[in-house]
């Protein structure tokens, strides 16, 4: 029945992606499409979001002159799209926004969303306070009590964040528990995504509302400089704001690179890198790189970031990396926390723990003879604060 | 064709390891035709929270996809079975392993929750070519067109094959497997039969069964009832396989 | 010798404010004086700020819309200018930024600051990574602990926080130890004092630094609607954010407001409304409305949110209520924190407690027949998440 | 003239709200002109930690402006006394009521920390024209050109004047009052110089000094050196004041 979709289900040469949903959610999921795709051609639709990405969420974002961090590092430019400056503190709220008003025009009341590091969960419990939508937010125990502070925020955003206590308690269970929830609920309720994974459309949809990011930093980076970097590097978790950064810049022939957590080893269970760990399987609706067992049961996976440990790929970005036009690397925890620390101290800027995965990168990039680089900082560490207390030891 | 009178759905590996032949062989001996057989996985986005418990403790005693079938090869005091299963240990495993681990099998259909028709068509061809269709389901959500095309494409193979390769799987509620607290079998009703009069071959109603009422009122459409979480529920505690299904067969 | 000074030092019919230092800081302030006077007619220094600005803090933050809100309240239109999305989460990088970049200018390698909230500590220690400047703030142990995250992300950008255990711990003792700071170590050290208060030329330059906020937001309200509103209102702890949003609109008859902390009581240390509970009275370098005890001593206060607990009112700020033509209010604690849920709820949007002061205004103007309100939204919640969960029982 | 030997500071209020008296009745009896009298501020900015310390412990005991000022009133056995003060205790009292409260005490002049000239014109005025001048103060970040300055606008009355009238207190470092740990006398020495280049008038030398030679060393330039938080914390451990000063005069 994916032949009833109008829009590519498929990513790359391996054909990534498509929509391995329960029968309950196919009628939804081709709903969604059709309205995303009605959207999308709608100029009322596109008018609206703009407005509220300019006056709402503060869109756009700064490209940011990284030079004492570049000079220290020996590379001779570094910029820094700055989505920590976006409301609620990362690029989450561009698609949770996007998303929402999408749900709203469908005439849905009520909408549900999966949350990691929390913040697509405030991102979305943001925007849904902002329409006047229910909203309900599953979260993994561990990932709560890791990012208590975004479970506050989404709670003074009047949503309901319902705790998931299955497996590790973190992103993978919440998915879980938040396709149930809409599986339960579809008729009246969005199911709104956070990254661009899960079935069909959604990975399309959310780097749809994404590539805002890199739209406006290619833009920025010729105003300001006149040329581009050699480098573009973004984190990636389910891929969204790497998607989002390194897509429009697909046609410029320079290195397009994606950080994945290193977590603290190499083993299964250790890392979230499935890209140099994964095998490909089906999870949460697509096929792409995941990080499992001999079985096909998920693997666990450790990072010190919430936001990244998550054990499938997107599609389309695991494709890119598949077909060679974007390059997969790893951070470690520790590479990451020092890098965050680093950014910290040479230009006033505290990366959220995602983000620090792609600043880890750049040594390995200037000792590479990388010059330039521009780098998606994804959002602001303030959720992360105990984290780098702890681990830093300040 | 007389109506097959239950569909049981068993988890692979709980209560325990050992425990799949003897419930088989118990669903057998109390005249039911056909069963299914819940491989465990890690993220089953499809069940409730019983029979995501049961997955996870059975996943904890090891029941692997592979032992899970091996314990299966070679059982003649079995229902027919449908194995029910989500996509991935499917694929891990591969075609070819996998058709030679279902050979000695009583499985004769598999119910892949996320697999609608088309998204893997090589795999899903391979399996029915080698007698292992794969079982339509039908959602509150479905479209009466969308119905026809899965039933289309998910054929009848005709009344001289098993119910476990001819049934269609109608889901009677939104969301996930699990007690149904007070579903009102209305909705369902009025689906089975718009389905019946579209299609000829057997259907079974499942998602929220338990109570003895419920599962008449499905029989009384002229459809199979599924008993799963509730039975999961039940065998958890201990109680016999014959005193759990005897009193839901009447 | 105040008329060595080229600048006015006083404001309004009274004549506050002036330079009533020890006379080791005098000369520190003539130099600052002169060194402010030469960068803001300096095309190159204009453009480093500016750039700086717009590249690093995130400038232009966007004017935002509020209906939601508007309609709950009564009011027909609501705009709330976004500070909160500013580079740190609050107004109070424009100035820090500014003074770093002023000190650098000196030839400073070193910045001293107080901070109550935590919030111009938190701009500062930023502003100092970002231009290599080493960096000493003080701040009372009460703050501290009530703004901890604050604390541990000035650690972060490599700051030194020093707690002062004095008095009750908060703002004004922060500033009494760095004015003492200073003093020892002015032939090296620039001070970045966080508010529109001090000795001349500190207000006059931290009022400078600040009406970015209010050129920005009138440029933006006549874009969006072609009309000012009826009301422009921010909260005043100092007064940095107040001027800095107030005074680009002195000249277009609307009514002007500024909203202190009522605290819980109407008793002296009950609150820190110095406008209707003040006296006039000098402290820390300037003649304004100050919160004091029969003897000059100056008196306690209590506010629920750290920034707008200090005993005086910035002079020109306090002038201008004095002379009329802007108007003093007060919110209570409760206020505060029963606005700040409301704006969540309304409008995904967090403020930080100084900024909910200036929120709780808006149900006495929409009672008074206010139609339309533009509101200083002077930062973000963040900081305050430990204070709303306990207070609202979340 | 002779050379003033040492100009003690006393916080009023400490070591006890009645101590005052007793203490200056101790300098002068060691033949000391003058003292001063620090008025307890609740926010001394340009104090150390034991001036503070000591300001609040005198705070806490009620040492207002008043009540010190009051008891000061017809003291006889008491040198010149000069006031060291915060503008703001003044301001709040008035000029007159202040006017009045000084009148009956042996206060000489005021030494306003944080009242630069020309600030408050009026207030200065009126206190210089019932016979309170203000002392000049010059820090080590005061320029010679403006030093000049400020001995023109608070003028020296002349030789027939009281030390406590004449003097001009030059800050001896950088930073607030307190014990300075090894001050070098280097640079305060020069300054002192050049200081006696451009005026005649008698100049204390205060901030930091506490050991019996770095007070030698400021009187072997021909200054008064200024004592404060070193005594202030010896009558705190309870020592009398003829040893406090004895030691320190010799
Ligand atoms: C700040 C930040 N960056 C990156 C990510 C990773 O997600 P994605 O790969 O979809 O951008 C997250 C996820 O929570 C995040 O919060
Ligand atoms: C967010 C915020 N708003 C307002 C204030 C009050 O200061 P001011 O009156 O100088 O704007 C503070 C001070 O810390 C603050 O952090």
């Amino acid at each position: 029945m994916n032949d009833a979709f109008v829009l590519p289900t498929r990513f790359g040469a391996r054909g990534l992606g498509g929509c391995y949903a329960p029968e309950t959610l196919m009628q939804p999921l081709l709903d969604l499409e059709a309205a995303f795709r009605a959207a999308m051609e709608d100029s009322g639709f596109q008018a609206e979001l703009k407005a509220e990405l300019r006056h709402f969420v503060g869109r756009p974002t700064p490209l940011t002159p990284a030079p004492r961090l570049a000079a220290k590092l020996g590379l001779k430019a570094l910029y820094l799209k700055r989505e920590d400056l976006a409301h609620t503190g990362a690029h989450k709220i561009n698609n949770a926004l996007a998303q929402a008003l999408l749900a709203r025009r469908m005439g849905r009341t009520e909408i549900i969303a999966e949350t990691g590091a929390g913040q697509h969960g405030v991102a979305t419990a943001a925007a849904c306070a902002r329409l006047g939508l229910r909203c309900t937010v599953y979260m993994g125990v561990t990932d709560m009590a890791r990012q208590a502070p975004n479970v506050a925020r989404m709670r003074l955003f009047g949503a309901t964040v319902q705790p998931v206590e299955a497996g590790q308690g973190t992103l993978k269970e919440a998915v879980n528990e938040a396709l149930r929830a809409w599986a339960g609920r579809c008729t009246e309720a969005h199911y709104i995504l956070g990254s661009a994974l899960g079935p069909h459309p959604f990975p399309t949809l959310v780097r749809s509302f994404q590539t805002v990011i890199g739209e406006e930093a290619r833009a920025q980076v010729l105003e300001q400089t006149g040329a581009l970097p050699e480098a573009v590097v973004a984190c990636a978790g389910g891929g969204s704001n790497g998607l989002g950064l390194l897509v429009p810049f697909a046609g410029d022939g320079l290195r397009r690179m994606a950080v994945e957590a290193g977590g603290h080893g190499r083993a299964l269970g250790e890392h979230a890198a499935r890209l140099d760990g994964g095998r490909m399987g089906v999870l949460h609706g697509c096929r792409t790189l995941l990080l499992q067992d001999a079985h096909g049961h998920t693997a666990e996976t450790a990072s010190v970031s919430a936001g990244l440990d998550y054990p499938a790929l997107g599609p389309e970005l695991a494709a890119l990396v598949l077909d060679g036009t974007v390059d997969a690397r790893r951070a470690s925890d520790e590479e990451a926390l020092a890098a965050a620390r680093l950014l910290c101290e040479t230009e006033g800027i505290l990366p959220a723990l995602e983000s620090s995965h792609a600043l880890a990168l750049l040594p390995a990039l200037a000792a590479e003879g990388v010059a330039s680089v521009l780098l998606g900082l994804s959002g602001r560490g303030d959720k992360d604060l105990s984290t780098y207390q702890s681990r830093l030891e300040l | 064709m007389t109506l097959n009178p239950l569909l049981p759905f068993l988890m692979a590996g709980d209560p325990s390891l050992e425990a799949l032949p003897g419930l088989l062989a118990g669903a057998r001996a109390l005249g039911l035709e056909a069963a299914e057989v819940g491989l465990p996985h890690s993220d089953p986005i499809a069940d409730g929270p019983v029979l995501q418990a049961a997955a996870h403790r059975a996943i904890g005693r090891g029941a692997t996809p592979r032992r899970v079938l091996e314990s299966l090869a070679g059982l003649t005091d079995s229902p027919d079975l449908i194995l029910f299963t989500y996509l991935n240990p499917l694929l891990q495993l591969g075609l070819d392993p996998l058709l030679r681990l279902l050979e000695p099998t009583p499985v004769r259909s598999l119910l892949v929750v996320d697999l609608p028709f088309g998204e893997e068509p090589d795999f899903e061809a391979g399996l029915r070519a080698a007698g292992y269709p794969l079982v339509p389901l039908l959602a509150p959500t479905t479209t009466p067109e969308r119905a026809k095309a899965l039933l289309d494409q998910r054929p009848d193979p005709g009344p001289g094959a098993p119910f476990a390769q001819r049934f269609a799987y109608v889901v009677a509620r939104l969301g996930v497997t699990g007690t149904g607290q007070g579903t009102d079998l209305g909705p369902v009703a009025a689906r089975v039969r718009d389905l019946q009069g579209i299609t000829a071959r057997p259907l079974a109603v499942g998602f929220g069964l338990s109570d003895p009422a419920s599962l008449r009122a499905v029989r009384t459409l002229g459809a199979t009832p599924v008993i799963g979480s509730a039975l999961v529920a039940d065998l958890t505690l201990g109680r016999p396989i014959k005193a759990c299904l005897e009193s839901r067969i009447a």
